[in-house]
């Protein structure tokens, strides 16, 4: 465990019914850097965020975290409450008085729709407001589960961008992705 | 406090949550003159049976669906991923939930109480009785709801039943002991203790079982 | 050729145009005619001799109660009529009417609540009409939070309309039903169905306050529909135009 | 028939949805004589009411999710691209549940009607009403609830209760047209008068209503 | 209107709230053609889809379609029961005595997870899963909405192969797809 390292995973593995999800996974992040978790379908990945985030527990193994991290997270699911306006679901993120919404609103073309309910939003819209959580979010490390997904190459280069500037902070950044992306990362393979 | 802001917003946006269940608790006490052909003195014989009934019942609507859409929707994860206490916002979303439909029903509860009985007295003494069953349930079937989540089971249900049945019983005595003046204070007392005992523990409880349901 | 006809006579431009046109009128005109009734009532009315003054509340009472029921009819018609020729003006008018339907039955229910305090000695009873006014109330209330629920507008018009015409089927259902109840209650010893003639005194102020009452909340109805115009047209240009 | 098939398996491995209404109806029924401190003969008074109630609220809770879920998962729009007439499934969606749900309560309401009023003639009279209350309480909440769609539950029961009330009215009078002997056959054939035309209407308002919703 | 038109659409327009979507869009579909709709994310792709299937009506123009076609669609929602278990949902699809359904479920790997509830599977997992229905389908038009969205690189050669082949027998297929594919369509490019 270095000194900058965000996070450590040691020998973590997973069963699920007596299945091995994965065996004996160990790395390490530091400040700065991206991990990319590939893997087929099922493989596993999205169960690894989960450990690392704390949700699901190894059936071995442990993780390390640096002291009262922060962590920004966006999985499969939106997280959005689809019967409320855009503007709503803003307000529930508590994004509402960050001073560069309005930028990635713009950025990002929703502004037309801040008042349309989530569930009458195109999939891909959806999938927006649900990153404006990562765009504006205050954390040292980023878990995504598949960004990239339904978004059209203009968001796609946007967000890419975006994560490539993270990085340059000193952020941490674990995603996974079935799409070919530009952010220079490590990667993990999961086989099983 | 942020899980206050933001659940009073979601329930602002989503009045039929807490708005439905007091409107279905005003309906059966409509209901139920509609459907006895009684006198207007003879009418409250079954009523006090039929508030308690309407207050479990609108108890029930309004927990219904108190995790399973955070659950359905990931919110549920993020807020599990914040380090702040998830039993504590577990007990005030009780609180608030409380506040929006436990409260109205309470009044609404004197109320009809009153139009009924015509007794003011008596109805007052409805008014903290309500209060406090309608608390009582409400963490009841919070607990049923977290353990059947997303199971379409009627898990729930079963687990709250047998702990809902005493306090009903509980009410129905404590009716009696208020018309004939013996001892009611007694019958609030043992209510509070109860409540004083569930609001801890249900939080608790409930907080680790959505952990398991999560993981 | 009726739908054509209709389509241009009941655009939401026209109507507009000519809104403007009559809106003075009605609402003057009505304003008079209320003004004078309920001063005339109010004022230069004997007292009953059974009720005393608390008869006054009538002025308000009766004509509310009365446009509670006219306004679900209107509502009824302007839904149909949006539902078979697809006319968005009635659509417009069946939301504006809503709210303005459950706010004078609302009123009725108060100011009859009221007025039984000093006359059947309690504030409710359940009395036929009465539990039909309140079931009316609970429809208005549906249809409101029916339409409120959505954001494309063209949907909760579609839906509202379904809802406004399956609640007119049901509407003399109720009525129907209700009444029987009461009719076979043994102790229906109070009814507002058998009321003794009124005296002319008291009638020509009360059919003064009905059509005023009608006549200001036409104008309501006019002011709530105007402004459904401008929010759901508001990006055609001849009502940035117009504003 | 497919449609059959499909829903019996769908209702088979999802419990919750017929089972609960079961459960909570039988709670209520339990919950009634708990609540009051009556003697035996006396209990008849409210009971009537109680059970009207009962069935109603089972009816609103096995309807609460009848189209909801098919909404959300995008089944209905697969419903609806097929051919097969949308209307009928319709109907013979809410057929099984009133088979599953309706049936149920209806001899639940012959036991406990027995047990209460210990007259077998009344209770074998109550059996039929149960049924065809049932059906058409049913098959009201299905048209409120396809009003509110993905909108809770609770808009649709406001939208249904105006057309409830008069029901649970005839059902009140038939109680008393039972227990004075007068009648009784004409409140069955209003019933099953409203029912028919009930049967046929609703599927095709609803199935214009679930339109209107997707578009 | 060709005689081999599986669907002509006639000037188009859809508007919502007095938004113009798109306005006057024609094309046709011949049979063994391919039409991608491409356009950035809340350009209309989903509601012209939708719109082609009947379910929602457009503010203006017609669709003709071939005398009783039949058509598979799969839209963002995949139309599983997510309580139900992979063997039940297919079931429920009614392809159970389909003869290929051994076939597809070796090919895309999901045999060892028939007894599993969908709400359990992975993303991926459940979209291939909502393909089967695409796979076995016996109809002669595909509506398809972004069907590679969360698939792995081997899925998404068979399901681009699949296709393919399918247009090679004479079927008709629309799509979207923010994902480059290797399928030889037309486009239709929506801006708004
Ligand atoms: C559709 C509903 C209603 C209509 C059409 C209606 C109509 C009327 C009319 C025409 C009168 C005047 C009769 C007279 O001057 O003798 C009246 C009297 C009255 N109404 Fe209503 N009313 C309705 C609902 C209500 C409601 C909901 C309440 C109470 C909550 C109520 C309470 C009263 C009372 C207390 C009187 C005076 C009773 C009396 O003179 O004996 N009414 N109503
Ligand atoms: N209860 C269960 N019983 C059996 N297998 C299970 C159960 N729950 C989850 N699994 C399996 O665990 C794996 C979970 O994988 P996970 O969701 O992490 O995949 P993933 O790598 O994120 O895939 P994708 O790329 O499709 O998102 C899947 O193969 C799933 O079938
Ligand atoms: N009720 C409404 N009010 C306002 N706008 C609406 C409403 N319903 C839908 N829209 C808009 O209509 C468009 C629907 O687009 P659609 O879902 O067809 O997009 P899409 O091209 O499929 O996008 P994606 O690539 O993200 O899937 C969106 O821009 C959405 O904001
Ligand atoms: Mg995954
Ligand atoms: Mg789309």
């Amino acid at each position: 465990m270095t000194d900058n390292s965000l996070i450590t995973a040691k020998t973590i593995s997973y069963k699920i019914n007596e299945n091995k999800l994965f065996h004996n996974l160990s790395f390490e992040l530091g400040e700065g850097c991206a991990l990319l978790i590939k893997g087929k379908n099922g493989s596993g990945k999205s169960t690894l965020l989960r450990i690392i985030l704390g949700i699901t527990v190894p059936t071995k193994g442990n993780i390390y975290k640096a002291a009262s991290i922060q962590i920004c997270y966006l999985g499969h699911k939106n997280a959005l409450k689809s019967y409320l306006t855009m503007r709503d679901n803003i307000d529930l993120m508590q994004l509402k008085n960050h001073k560069e919404l309005n930028y990635y609103l713009d950025l990002l073309s929703l502004k037309k729709h801040l008042d349309v309910t989530v569930s009458s939003l195109s999939f891909g819209q959806q999938k927006k407001l649900a990153l404006l959580r990562v765009f504006l979010n205050t954390s040292k490390l980023l878990i995504l589960d598949e960004p990239f997904v339904g978004l059209d190459d203009a968001t796609h280069e946007q967000l890419t961008n975006f994560l490539s500037n993270e990085l340059i902070m000193g952020k941490g950044l674990i995603f996974t992705s079935h799409i070919p992306c530009e952010i220079k990362a490590d990667s993990l393979v999961l086989i099983n | 406090m942020e899980i206050l802001k933001v659940e009073f917003l979601k329930l602002r946006k989503k009045t039929r949550i807490w708005l439905g269940p007091i409107l279905v608790f005003w309906l059966i006490m409509i209901a139920y003159p509609l459907t006895v052909e009684l006198l207007q003195d003879k009418l409250q014989i079954g009523f006090f049976s039929v508030l308690w009934i309407a207050i479990l019942i609108s108890m029930m609507l309004a927990t219904e669906d108190i995790f399973t859409e955070d659950y359905n929707d990931g919110s549920l994860e993020q807020t599990i991923i914040q380090e702040s206490s998830f039993s504590t916002n577990i007990g005030l979303k009780v609180f608030i939930y409380w506040f929006l439909t436990g409260i109205p029903v309470s009044i609404l509860s004197f109320i009809f109480s009153f139009g009924t009985t015509q007794n003011f007295g008596l109805s007052l003494s409805i008014f903290p009785l309500a209060l406090i069953s309608s608390y009582i349930f409400l963490n009841l079937f919070v607990l049923g709801n977290s353990l059947s989540l997303n199971k379409g089971s009627v898990l729930g249900a079963i687990v709250t039943m047998p702990i809902a049945l005493p306090v009903l019983i509980v009410l129905g005595k404590s009716i009696t002991a208020l018309q004939f003046d013996i001892n009611f204070e007694g019958f609030i007392l043992l209510l509070l203790g109860s409540l004083s005992i569930i609001i801890v523990l249900v939080p608790i409880v409930v907080s680790y079982i959505i952990r398991a349901h999560l993981e | 050729m009726i739908k054509k006809f209709i389509h241009q006579f009941a655009s939401p431009k026209t109507f507009l145009l000519q809104v403007d046109k009559f809106y003075g009128l009605i609402f003057f005109t009505s304003l008079c005619i209320y003004i004078f009734s309920i001063i005339w009532g109010l004022l230069f009315t004997p007292e009953d001799f059974v009720q005393g003054n608390s008869f006054r509340i009538m002025y308000l009472h009766v004509p509310a109660s009365f446009l509670s029921q006219s306004l679900y009819i209107a509502m009824a018609v302007s839904s149909a009529t949006y539902l078979i020729w697809r006319v968005k003006l009635a659509a417009y008018f069946v939301i504006a009417i809503a709210p303005i339907g459950a706010m004078t039955t609302f009123i009725a229910l108060v100011s009859g609540s009221i007025w039984g305090i000093p006359t059947w000695g309690t504030w409710w009873q359940w009395d036929a009409r009465i539990t039909s006014t309140l079931i009316l109330f609970i429809m208005y209330l549906g249809l409101i939070s029916l339409h409120n629920s959505f954001s494309n507008y063209e949907k909760a018009d579609k839906l509202l309309s379904w809802l406004v015409i399956v609640g007119a089927v049901n509407i003399p259902i109720i009525k129907k039903s209700v009444d029987w109840w009461t009719t076979l209650h043994q102790s229906a010893s109070i009814t507002l169905t058998n009321k003794p003639s009124i005296d002319p005194v008291m009638l020509y102020p009360l059919i003064g306050t009905i059509i005023g009452f009608f006549g200001l909340i036409i104008c309501l109805i006019l002011i709530s529909s105007k402004n459904q115009i401008f929010i759901r047209e508001k990006n055609k240009s001849w009502v940035k135009d117009y504003v």
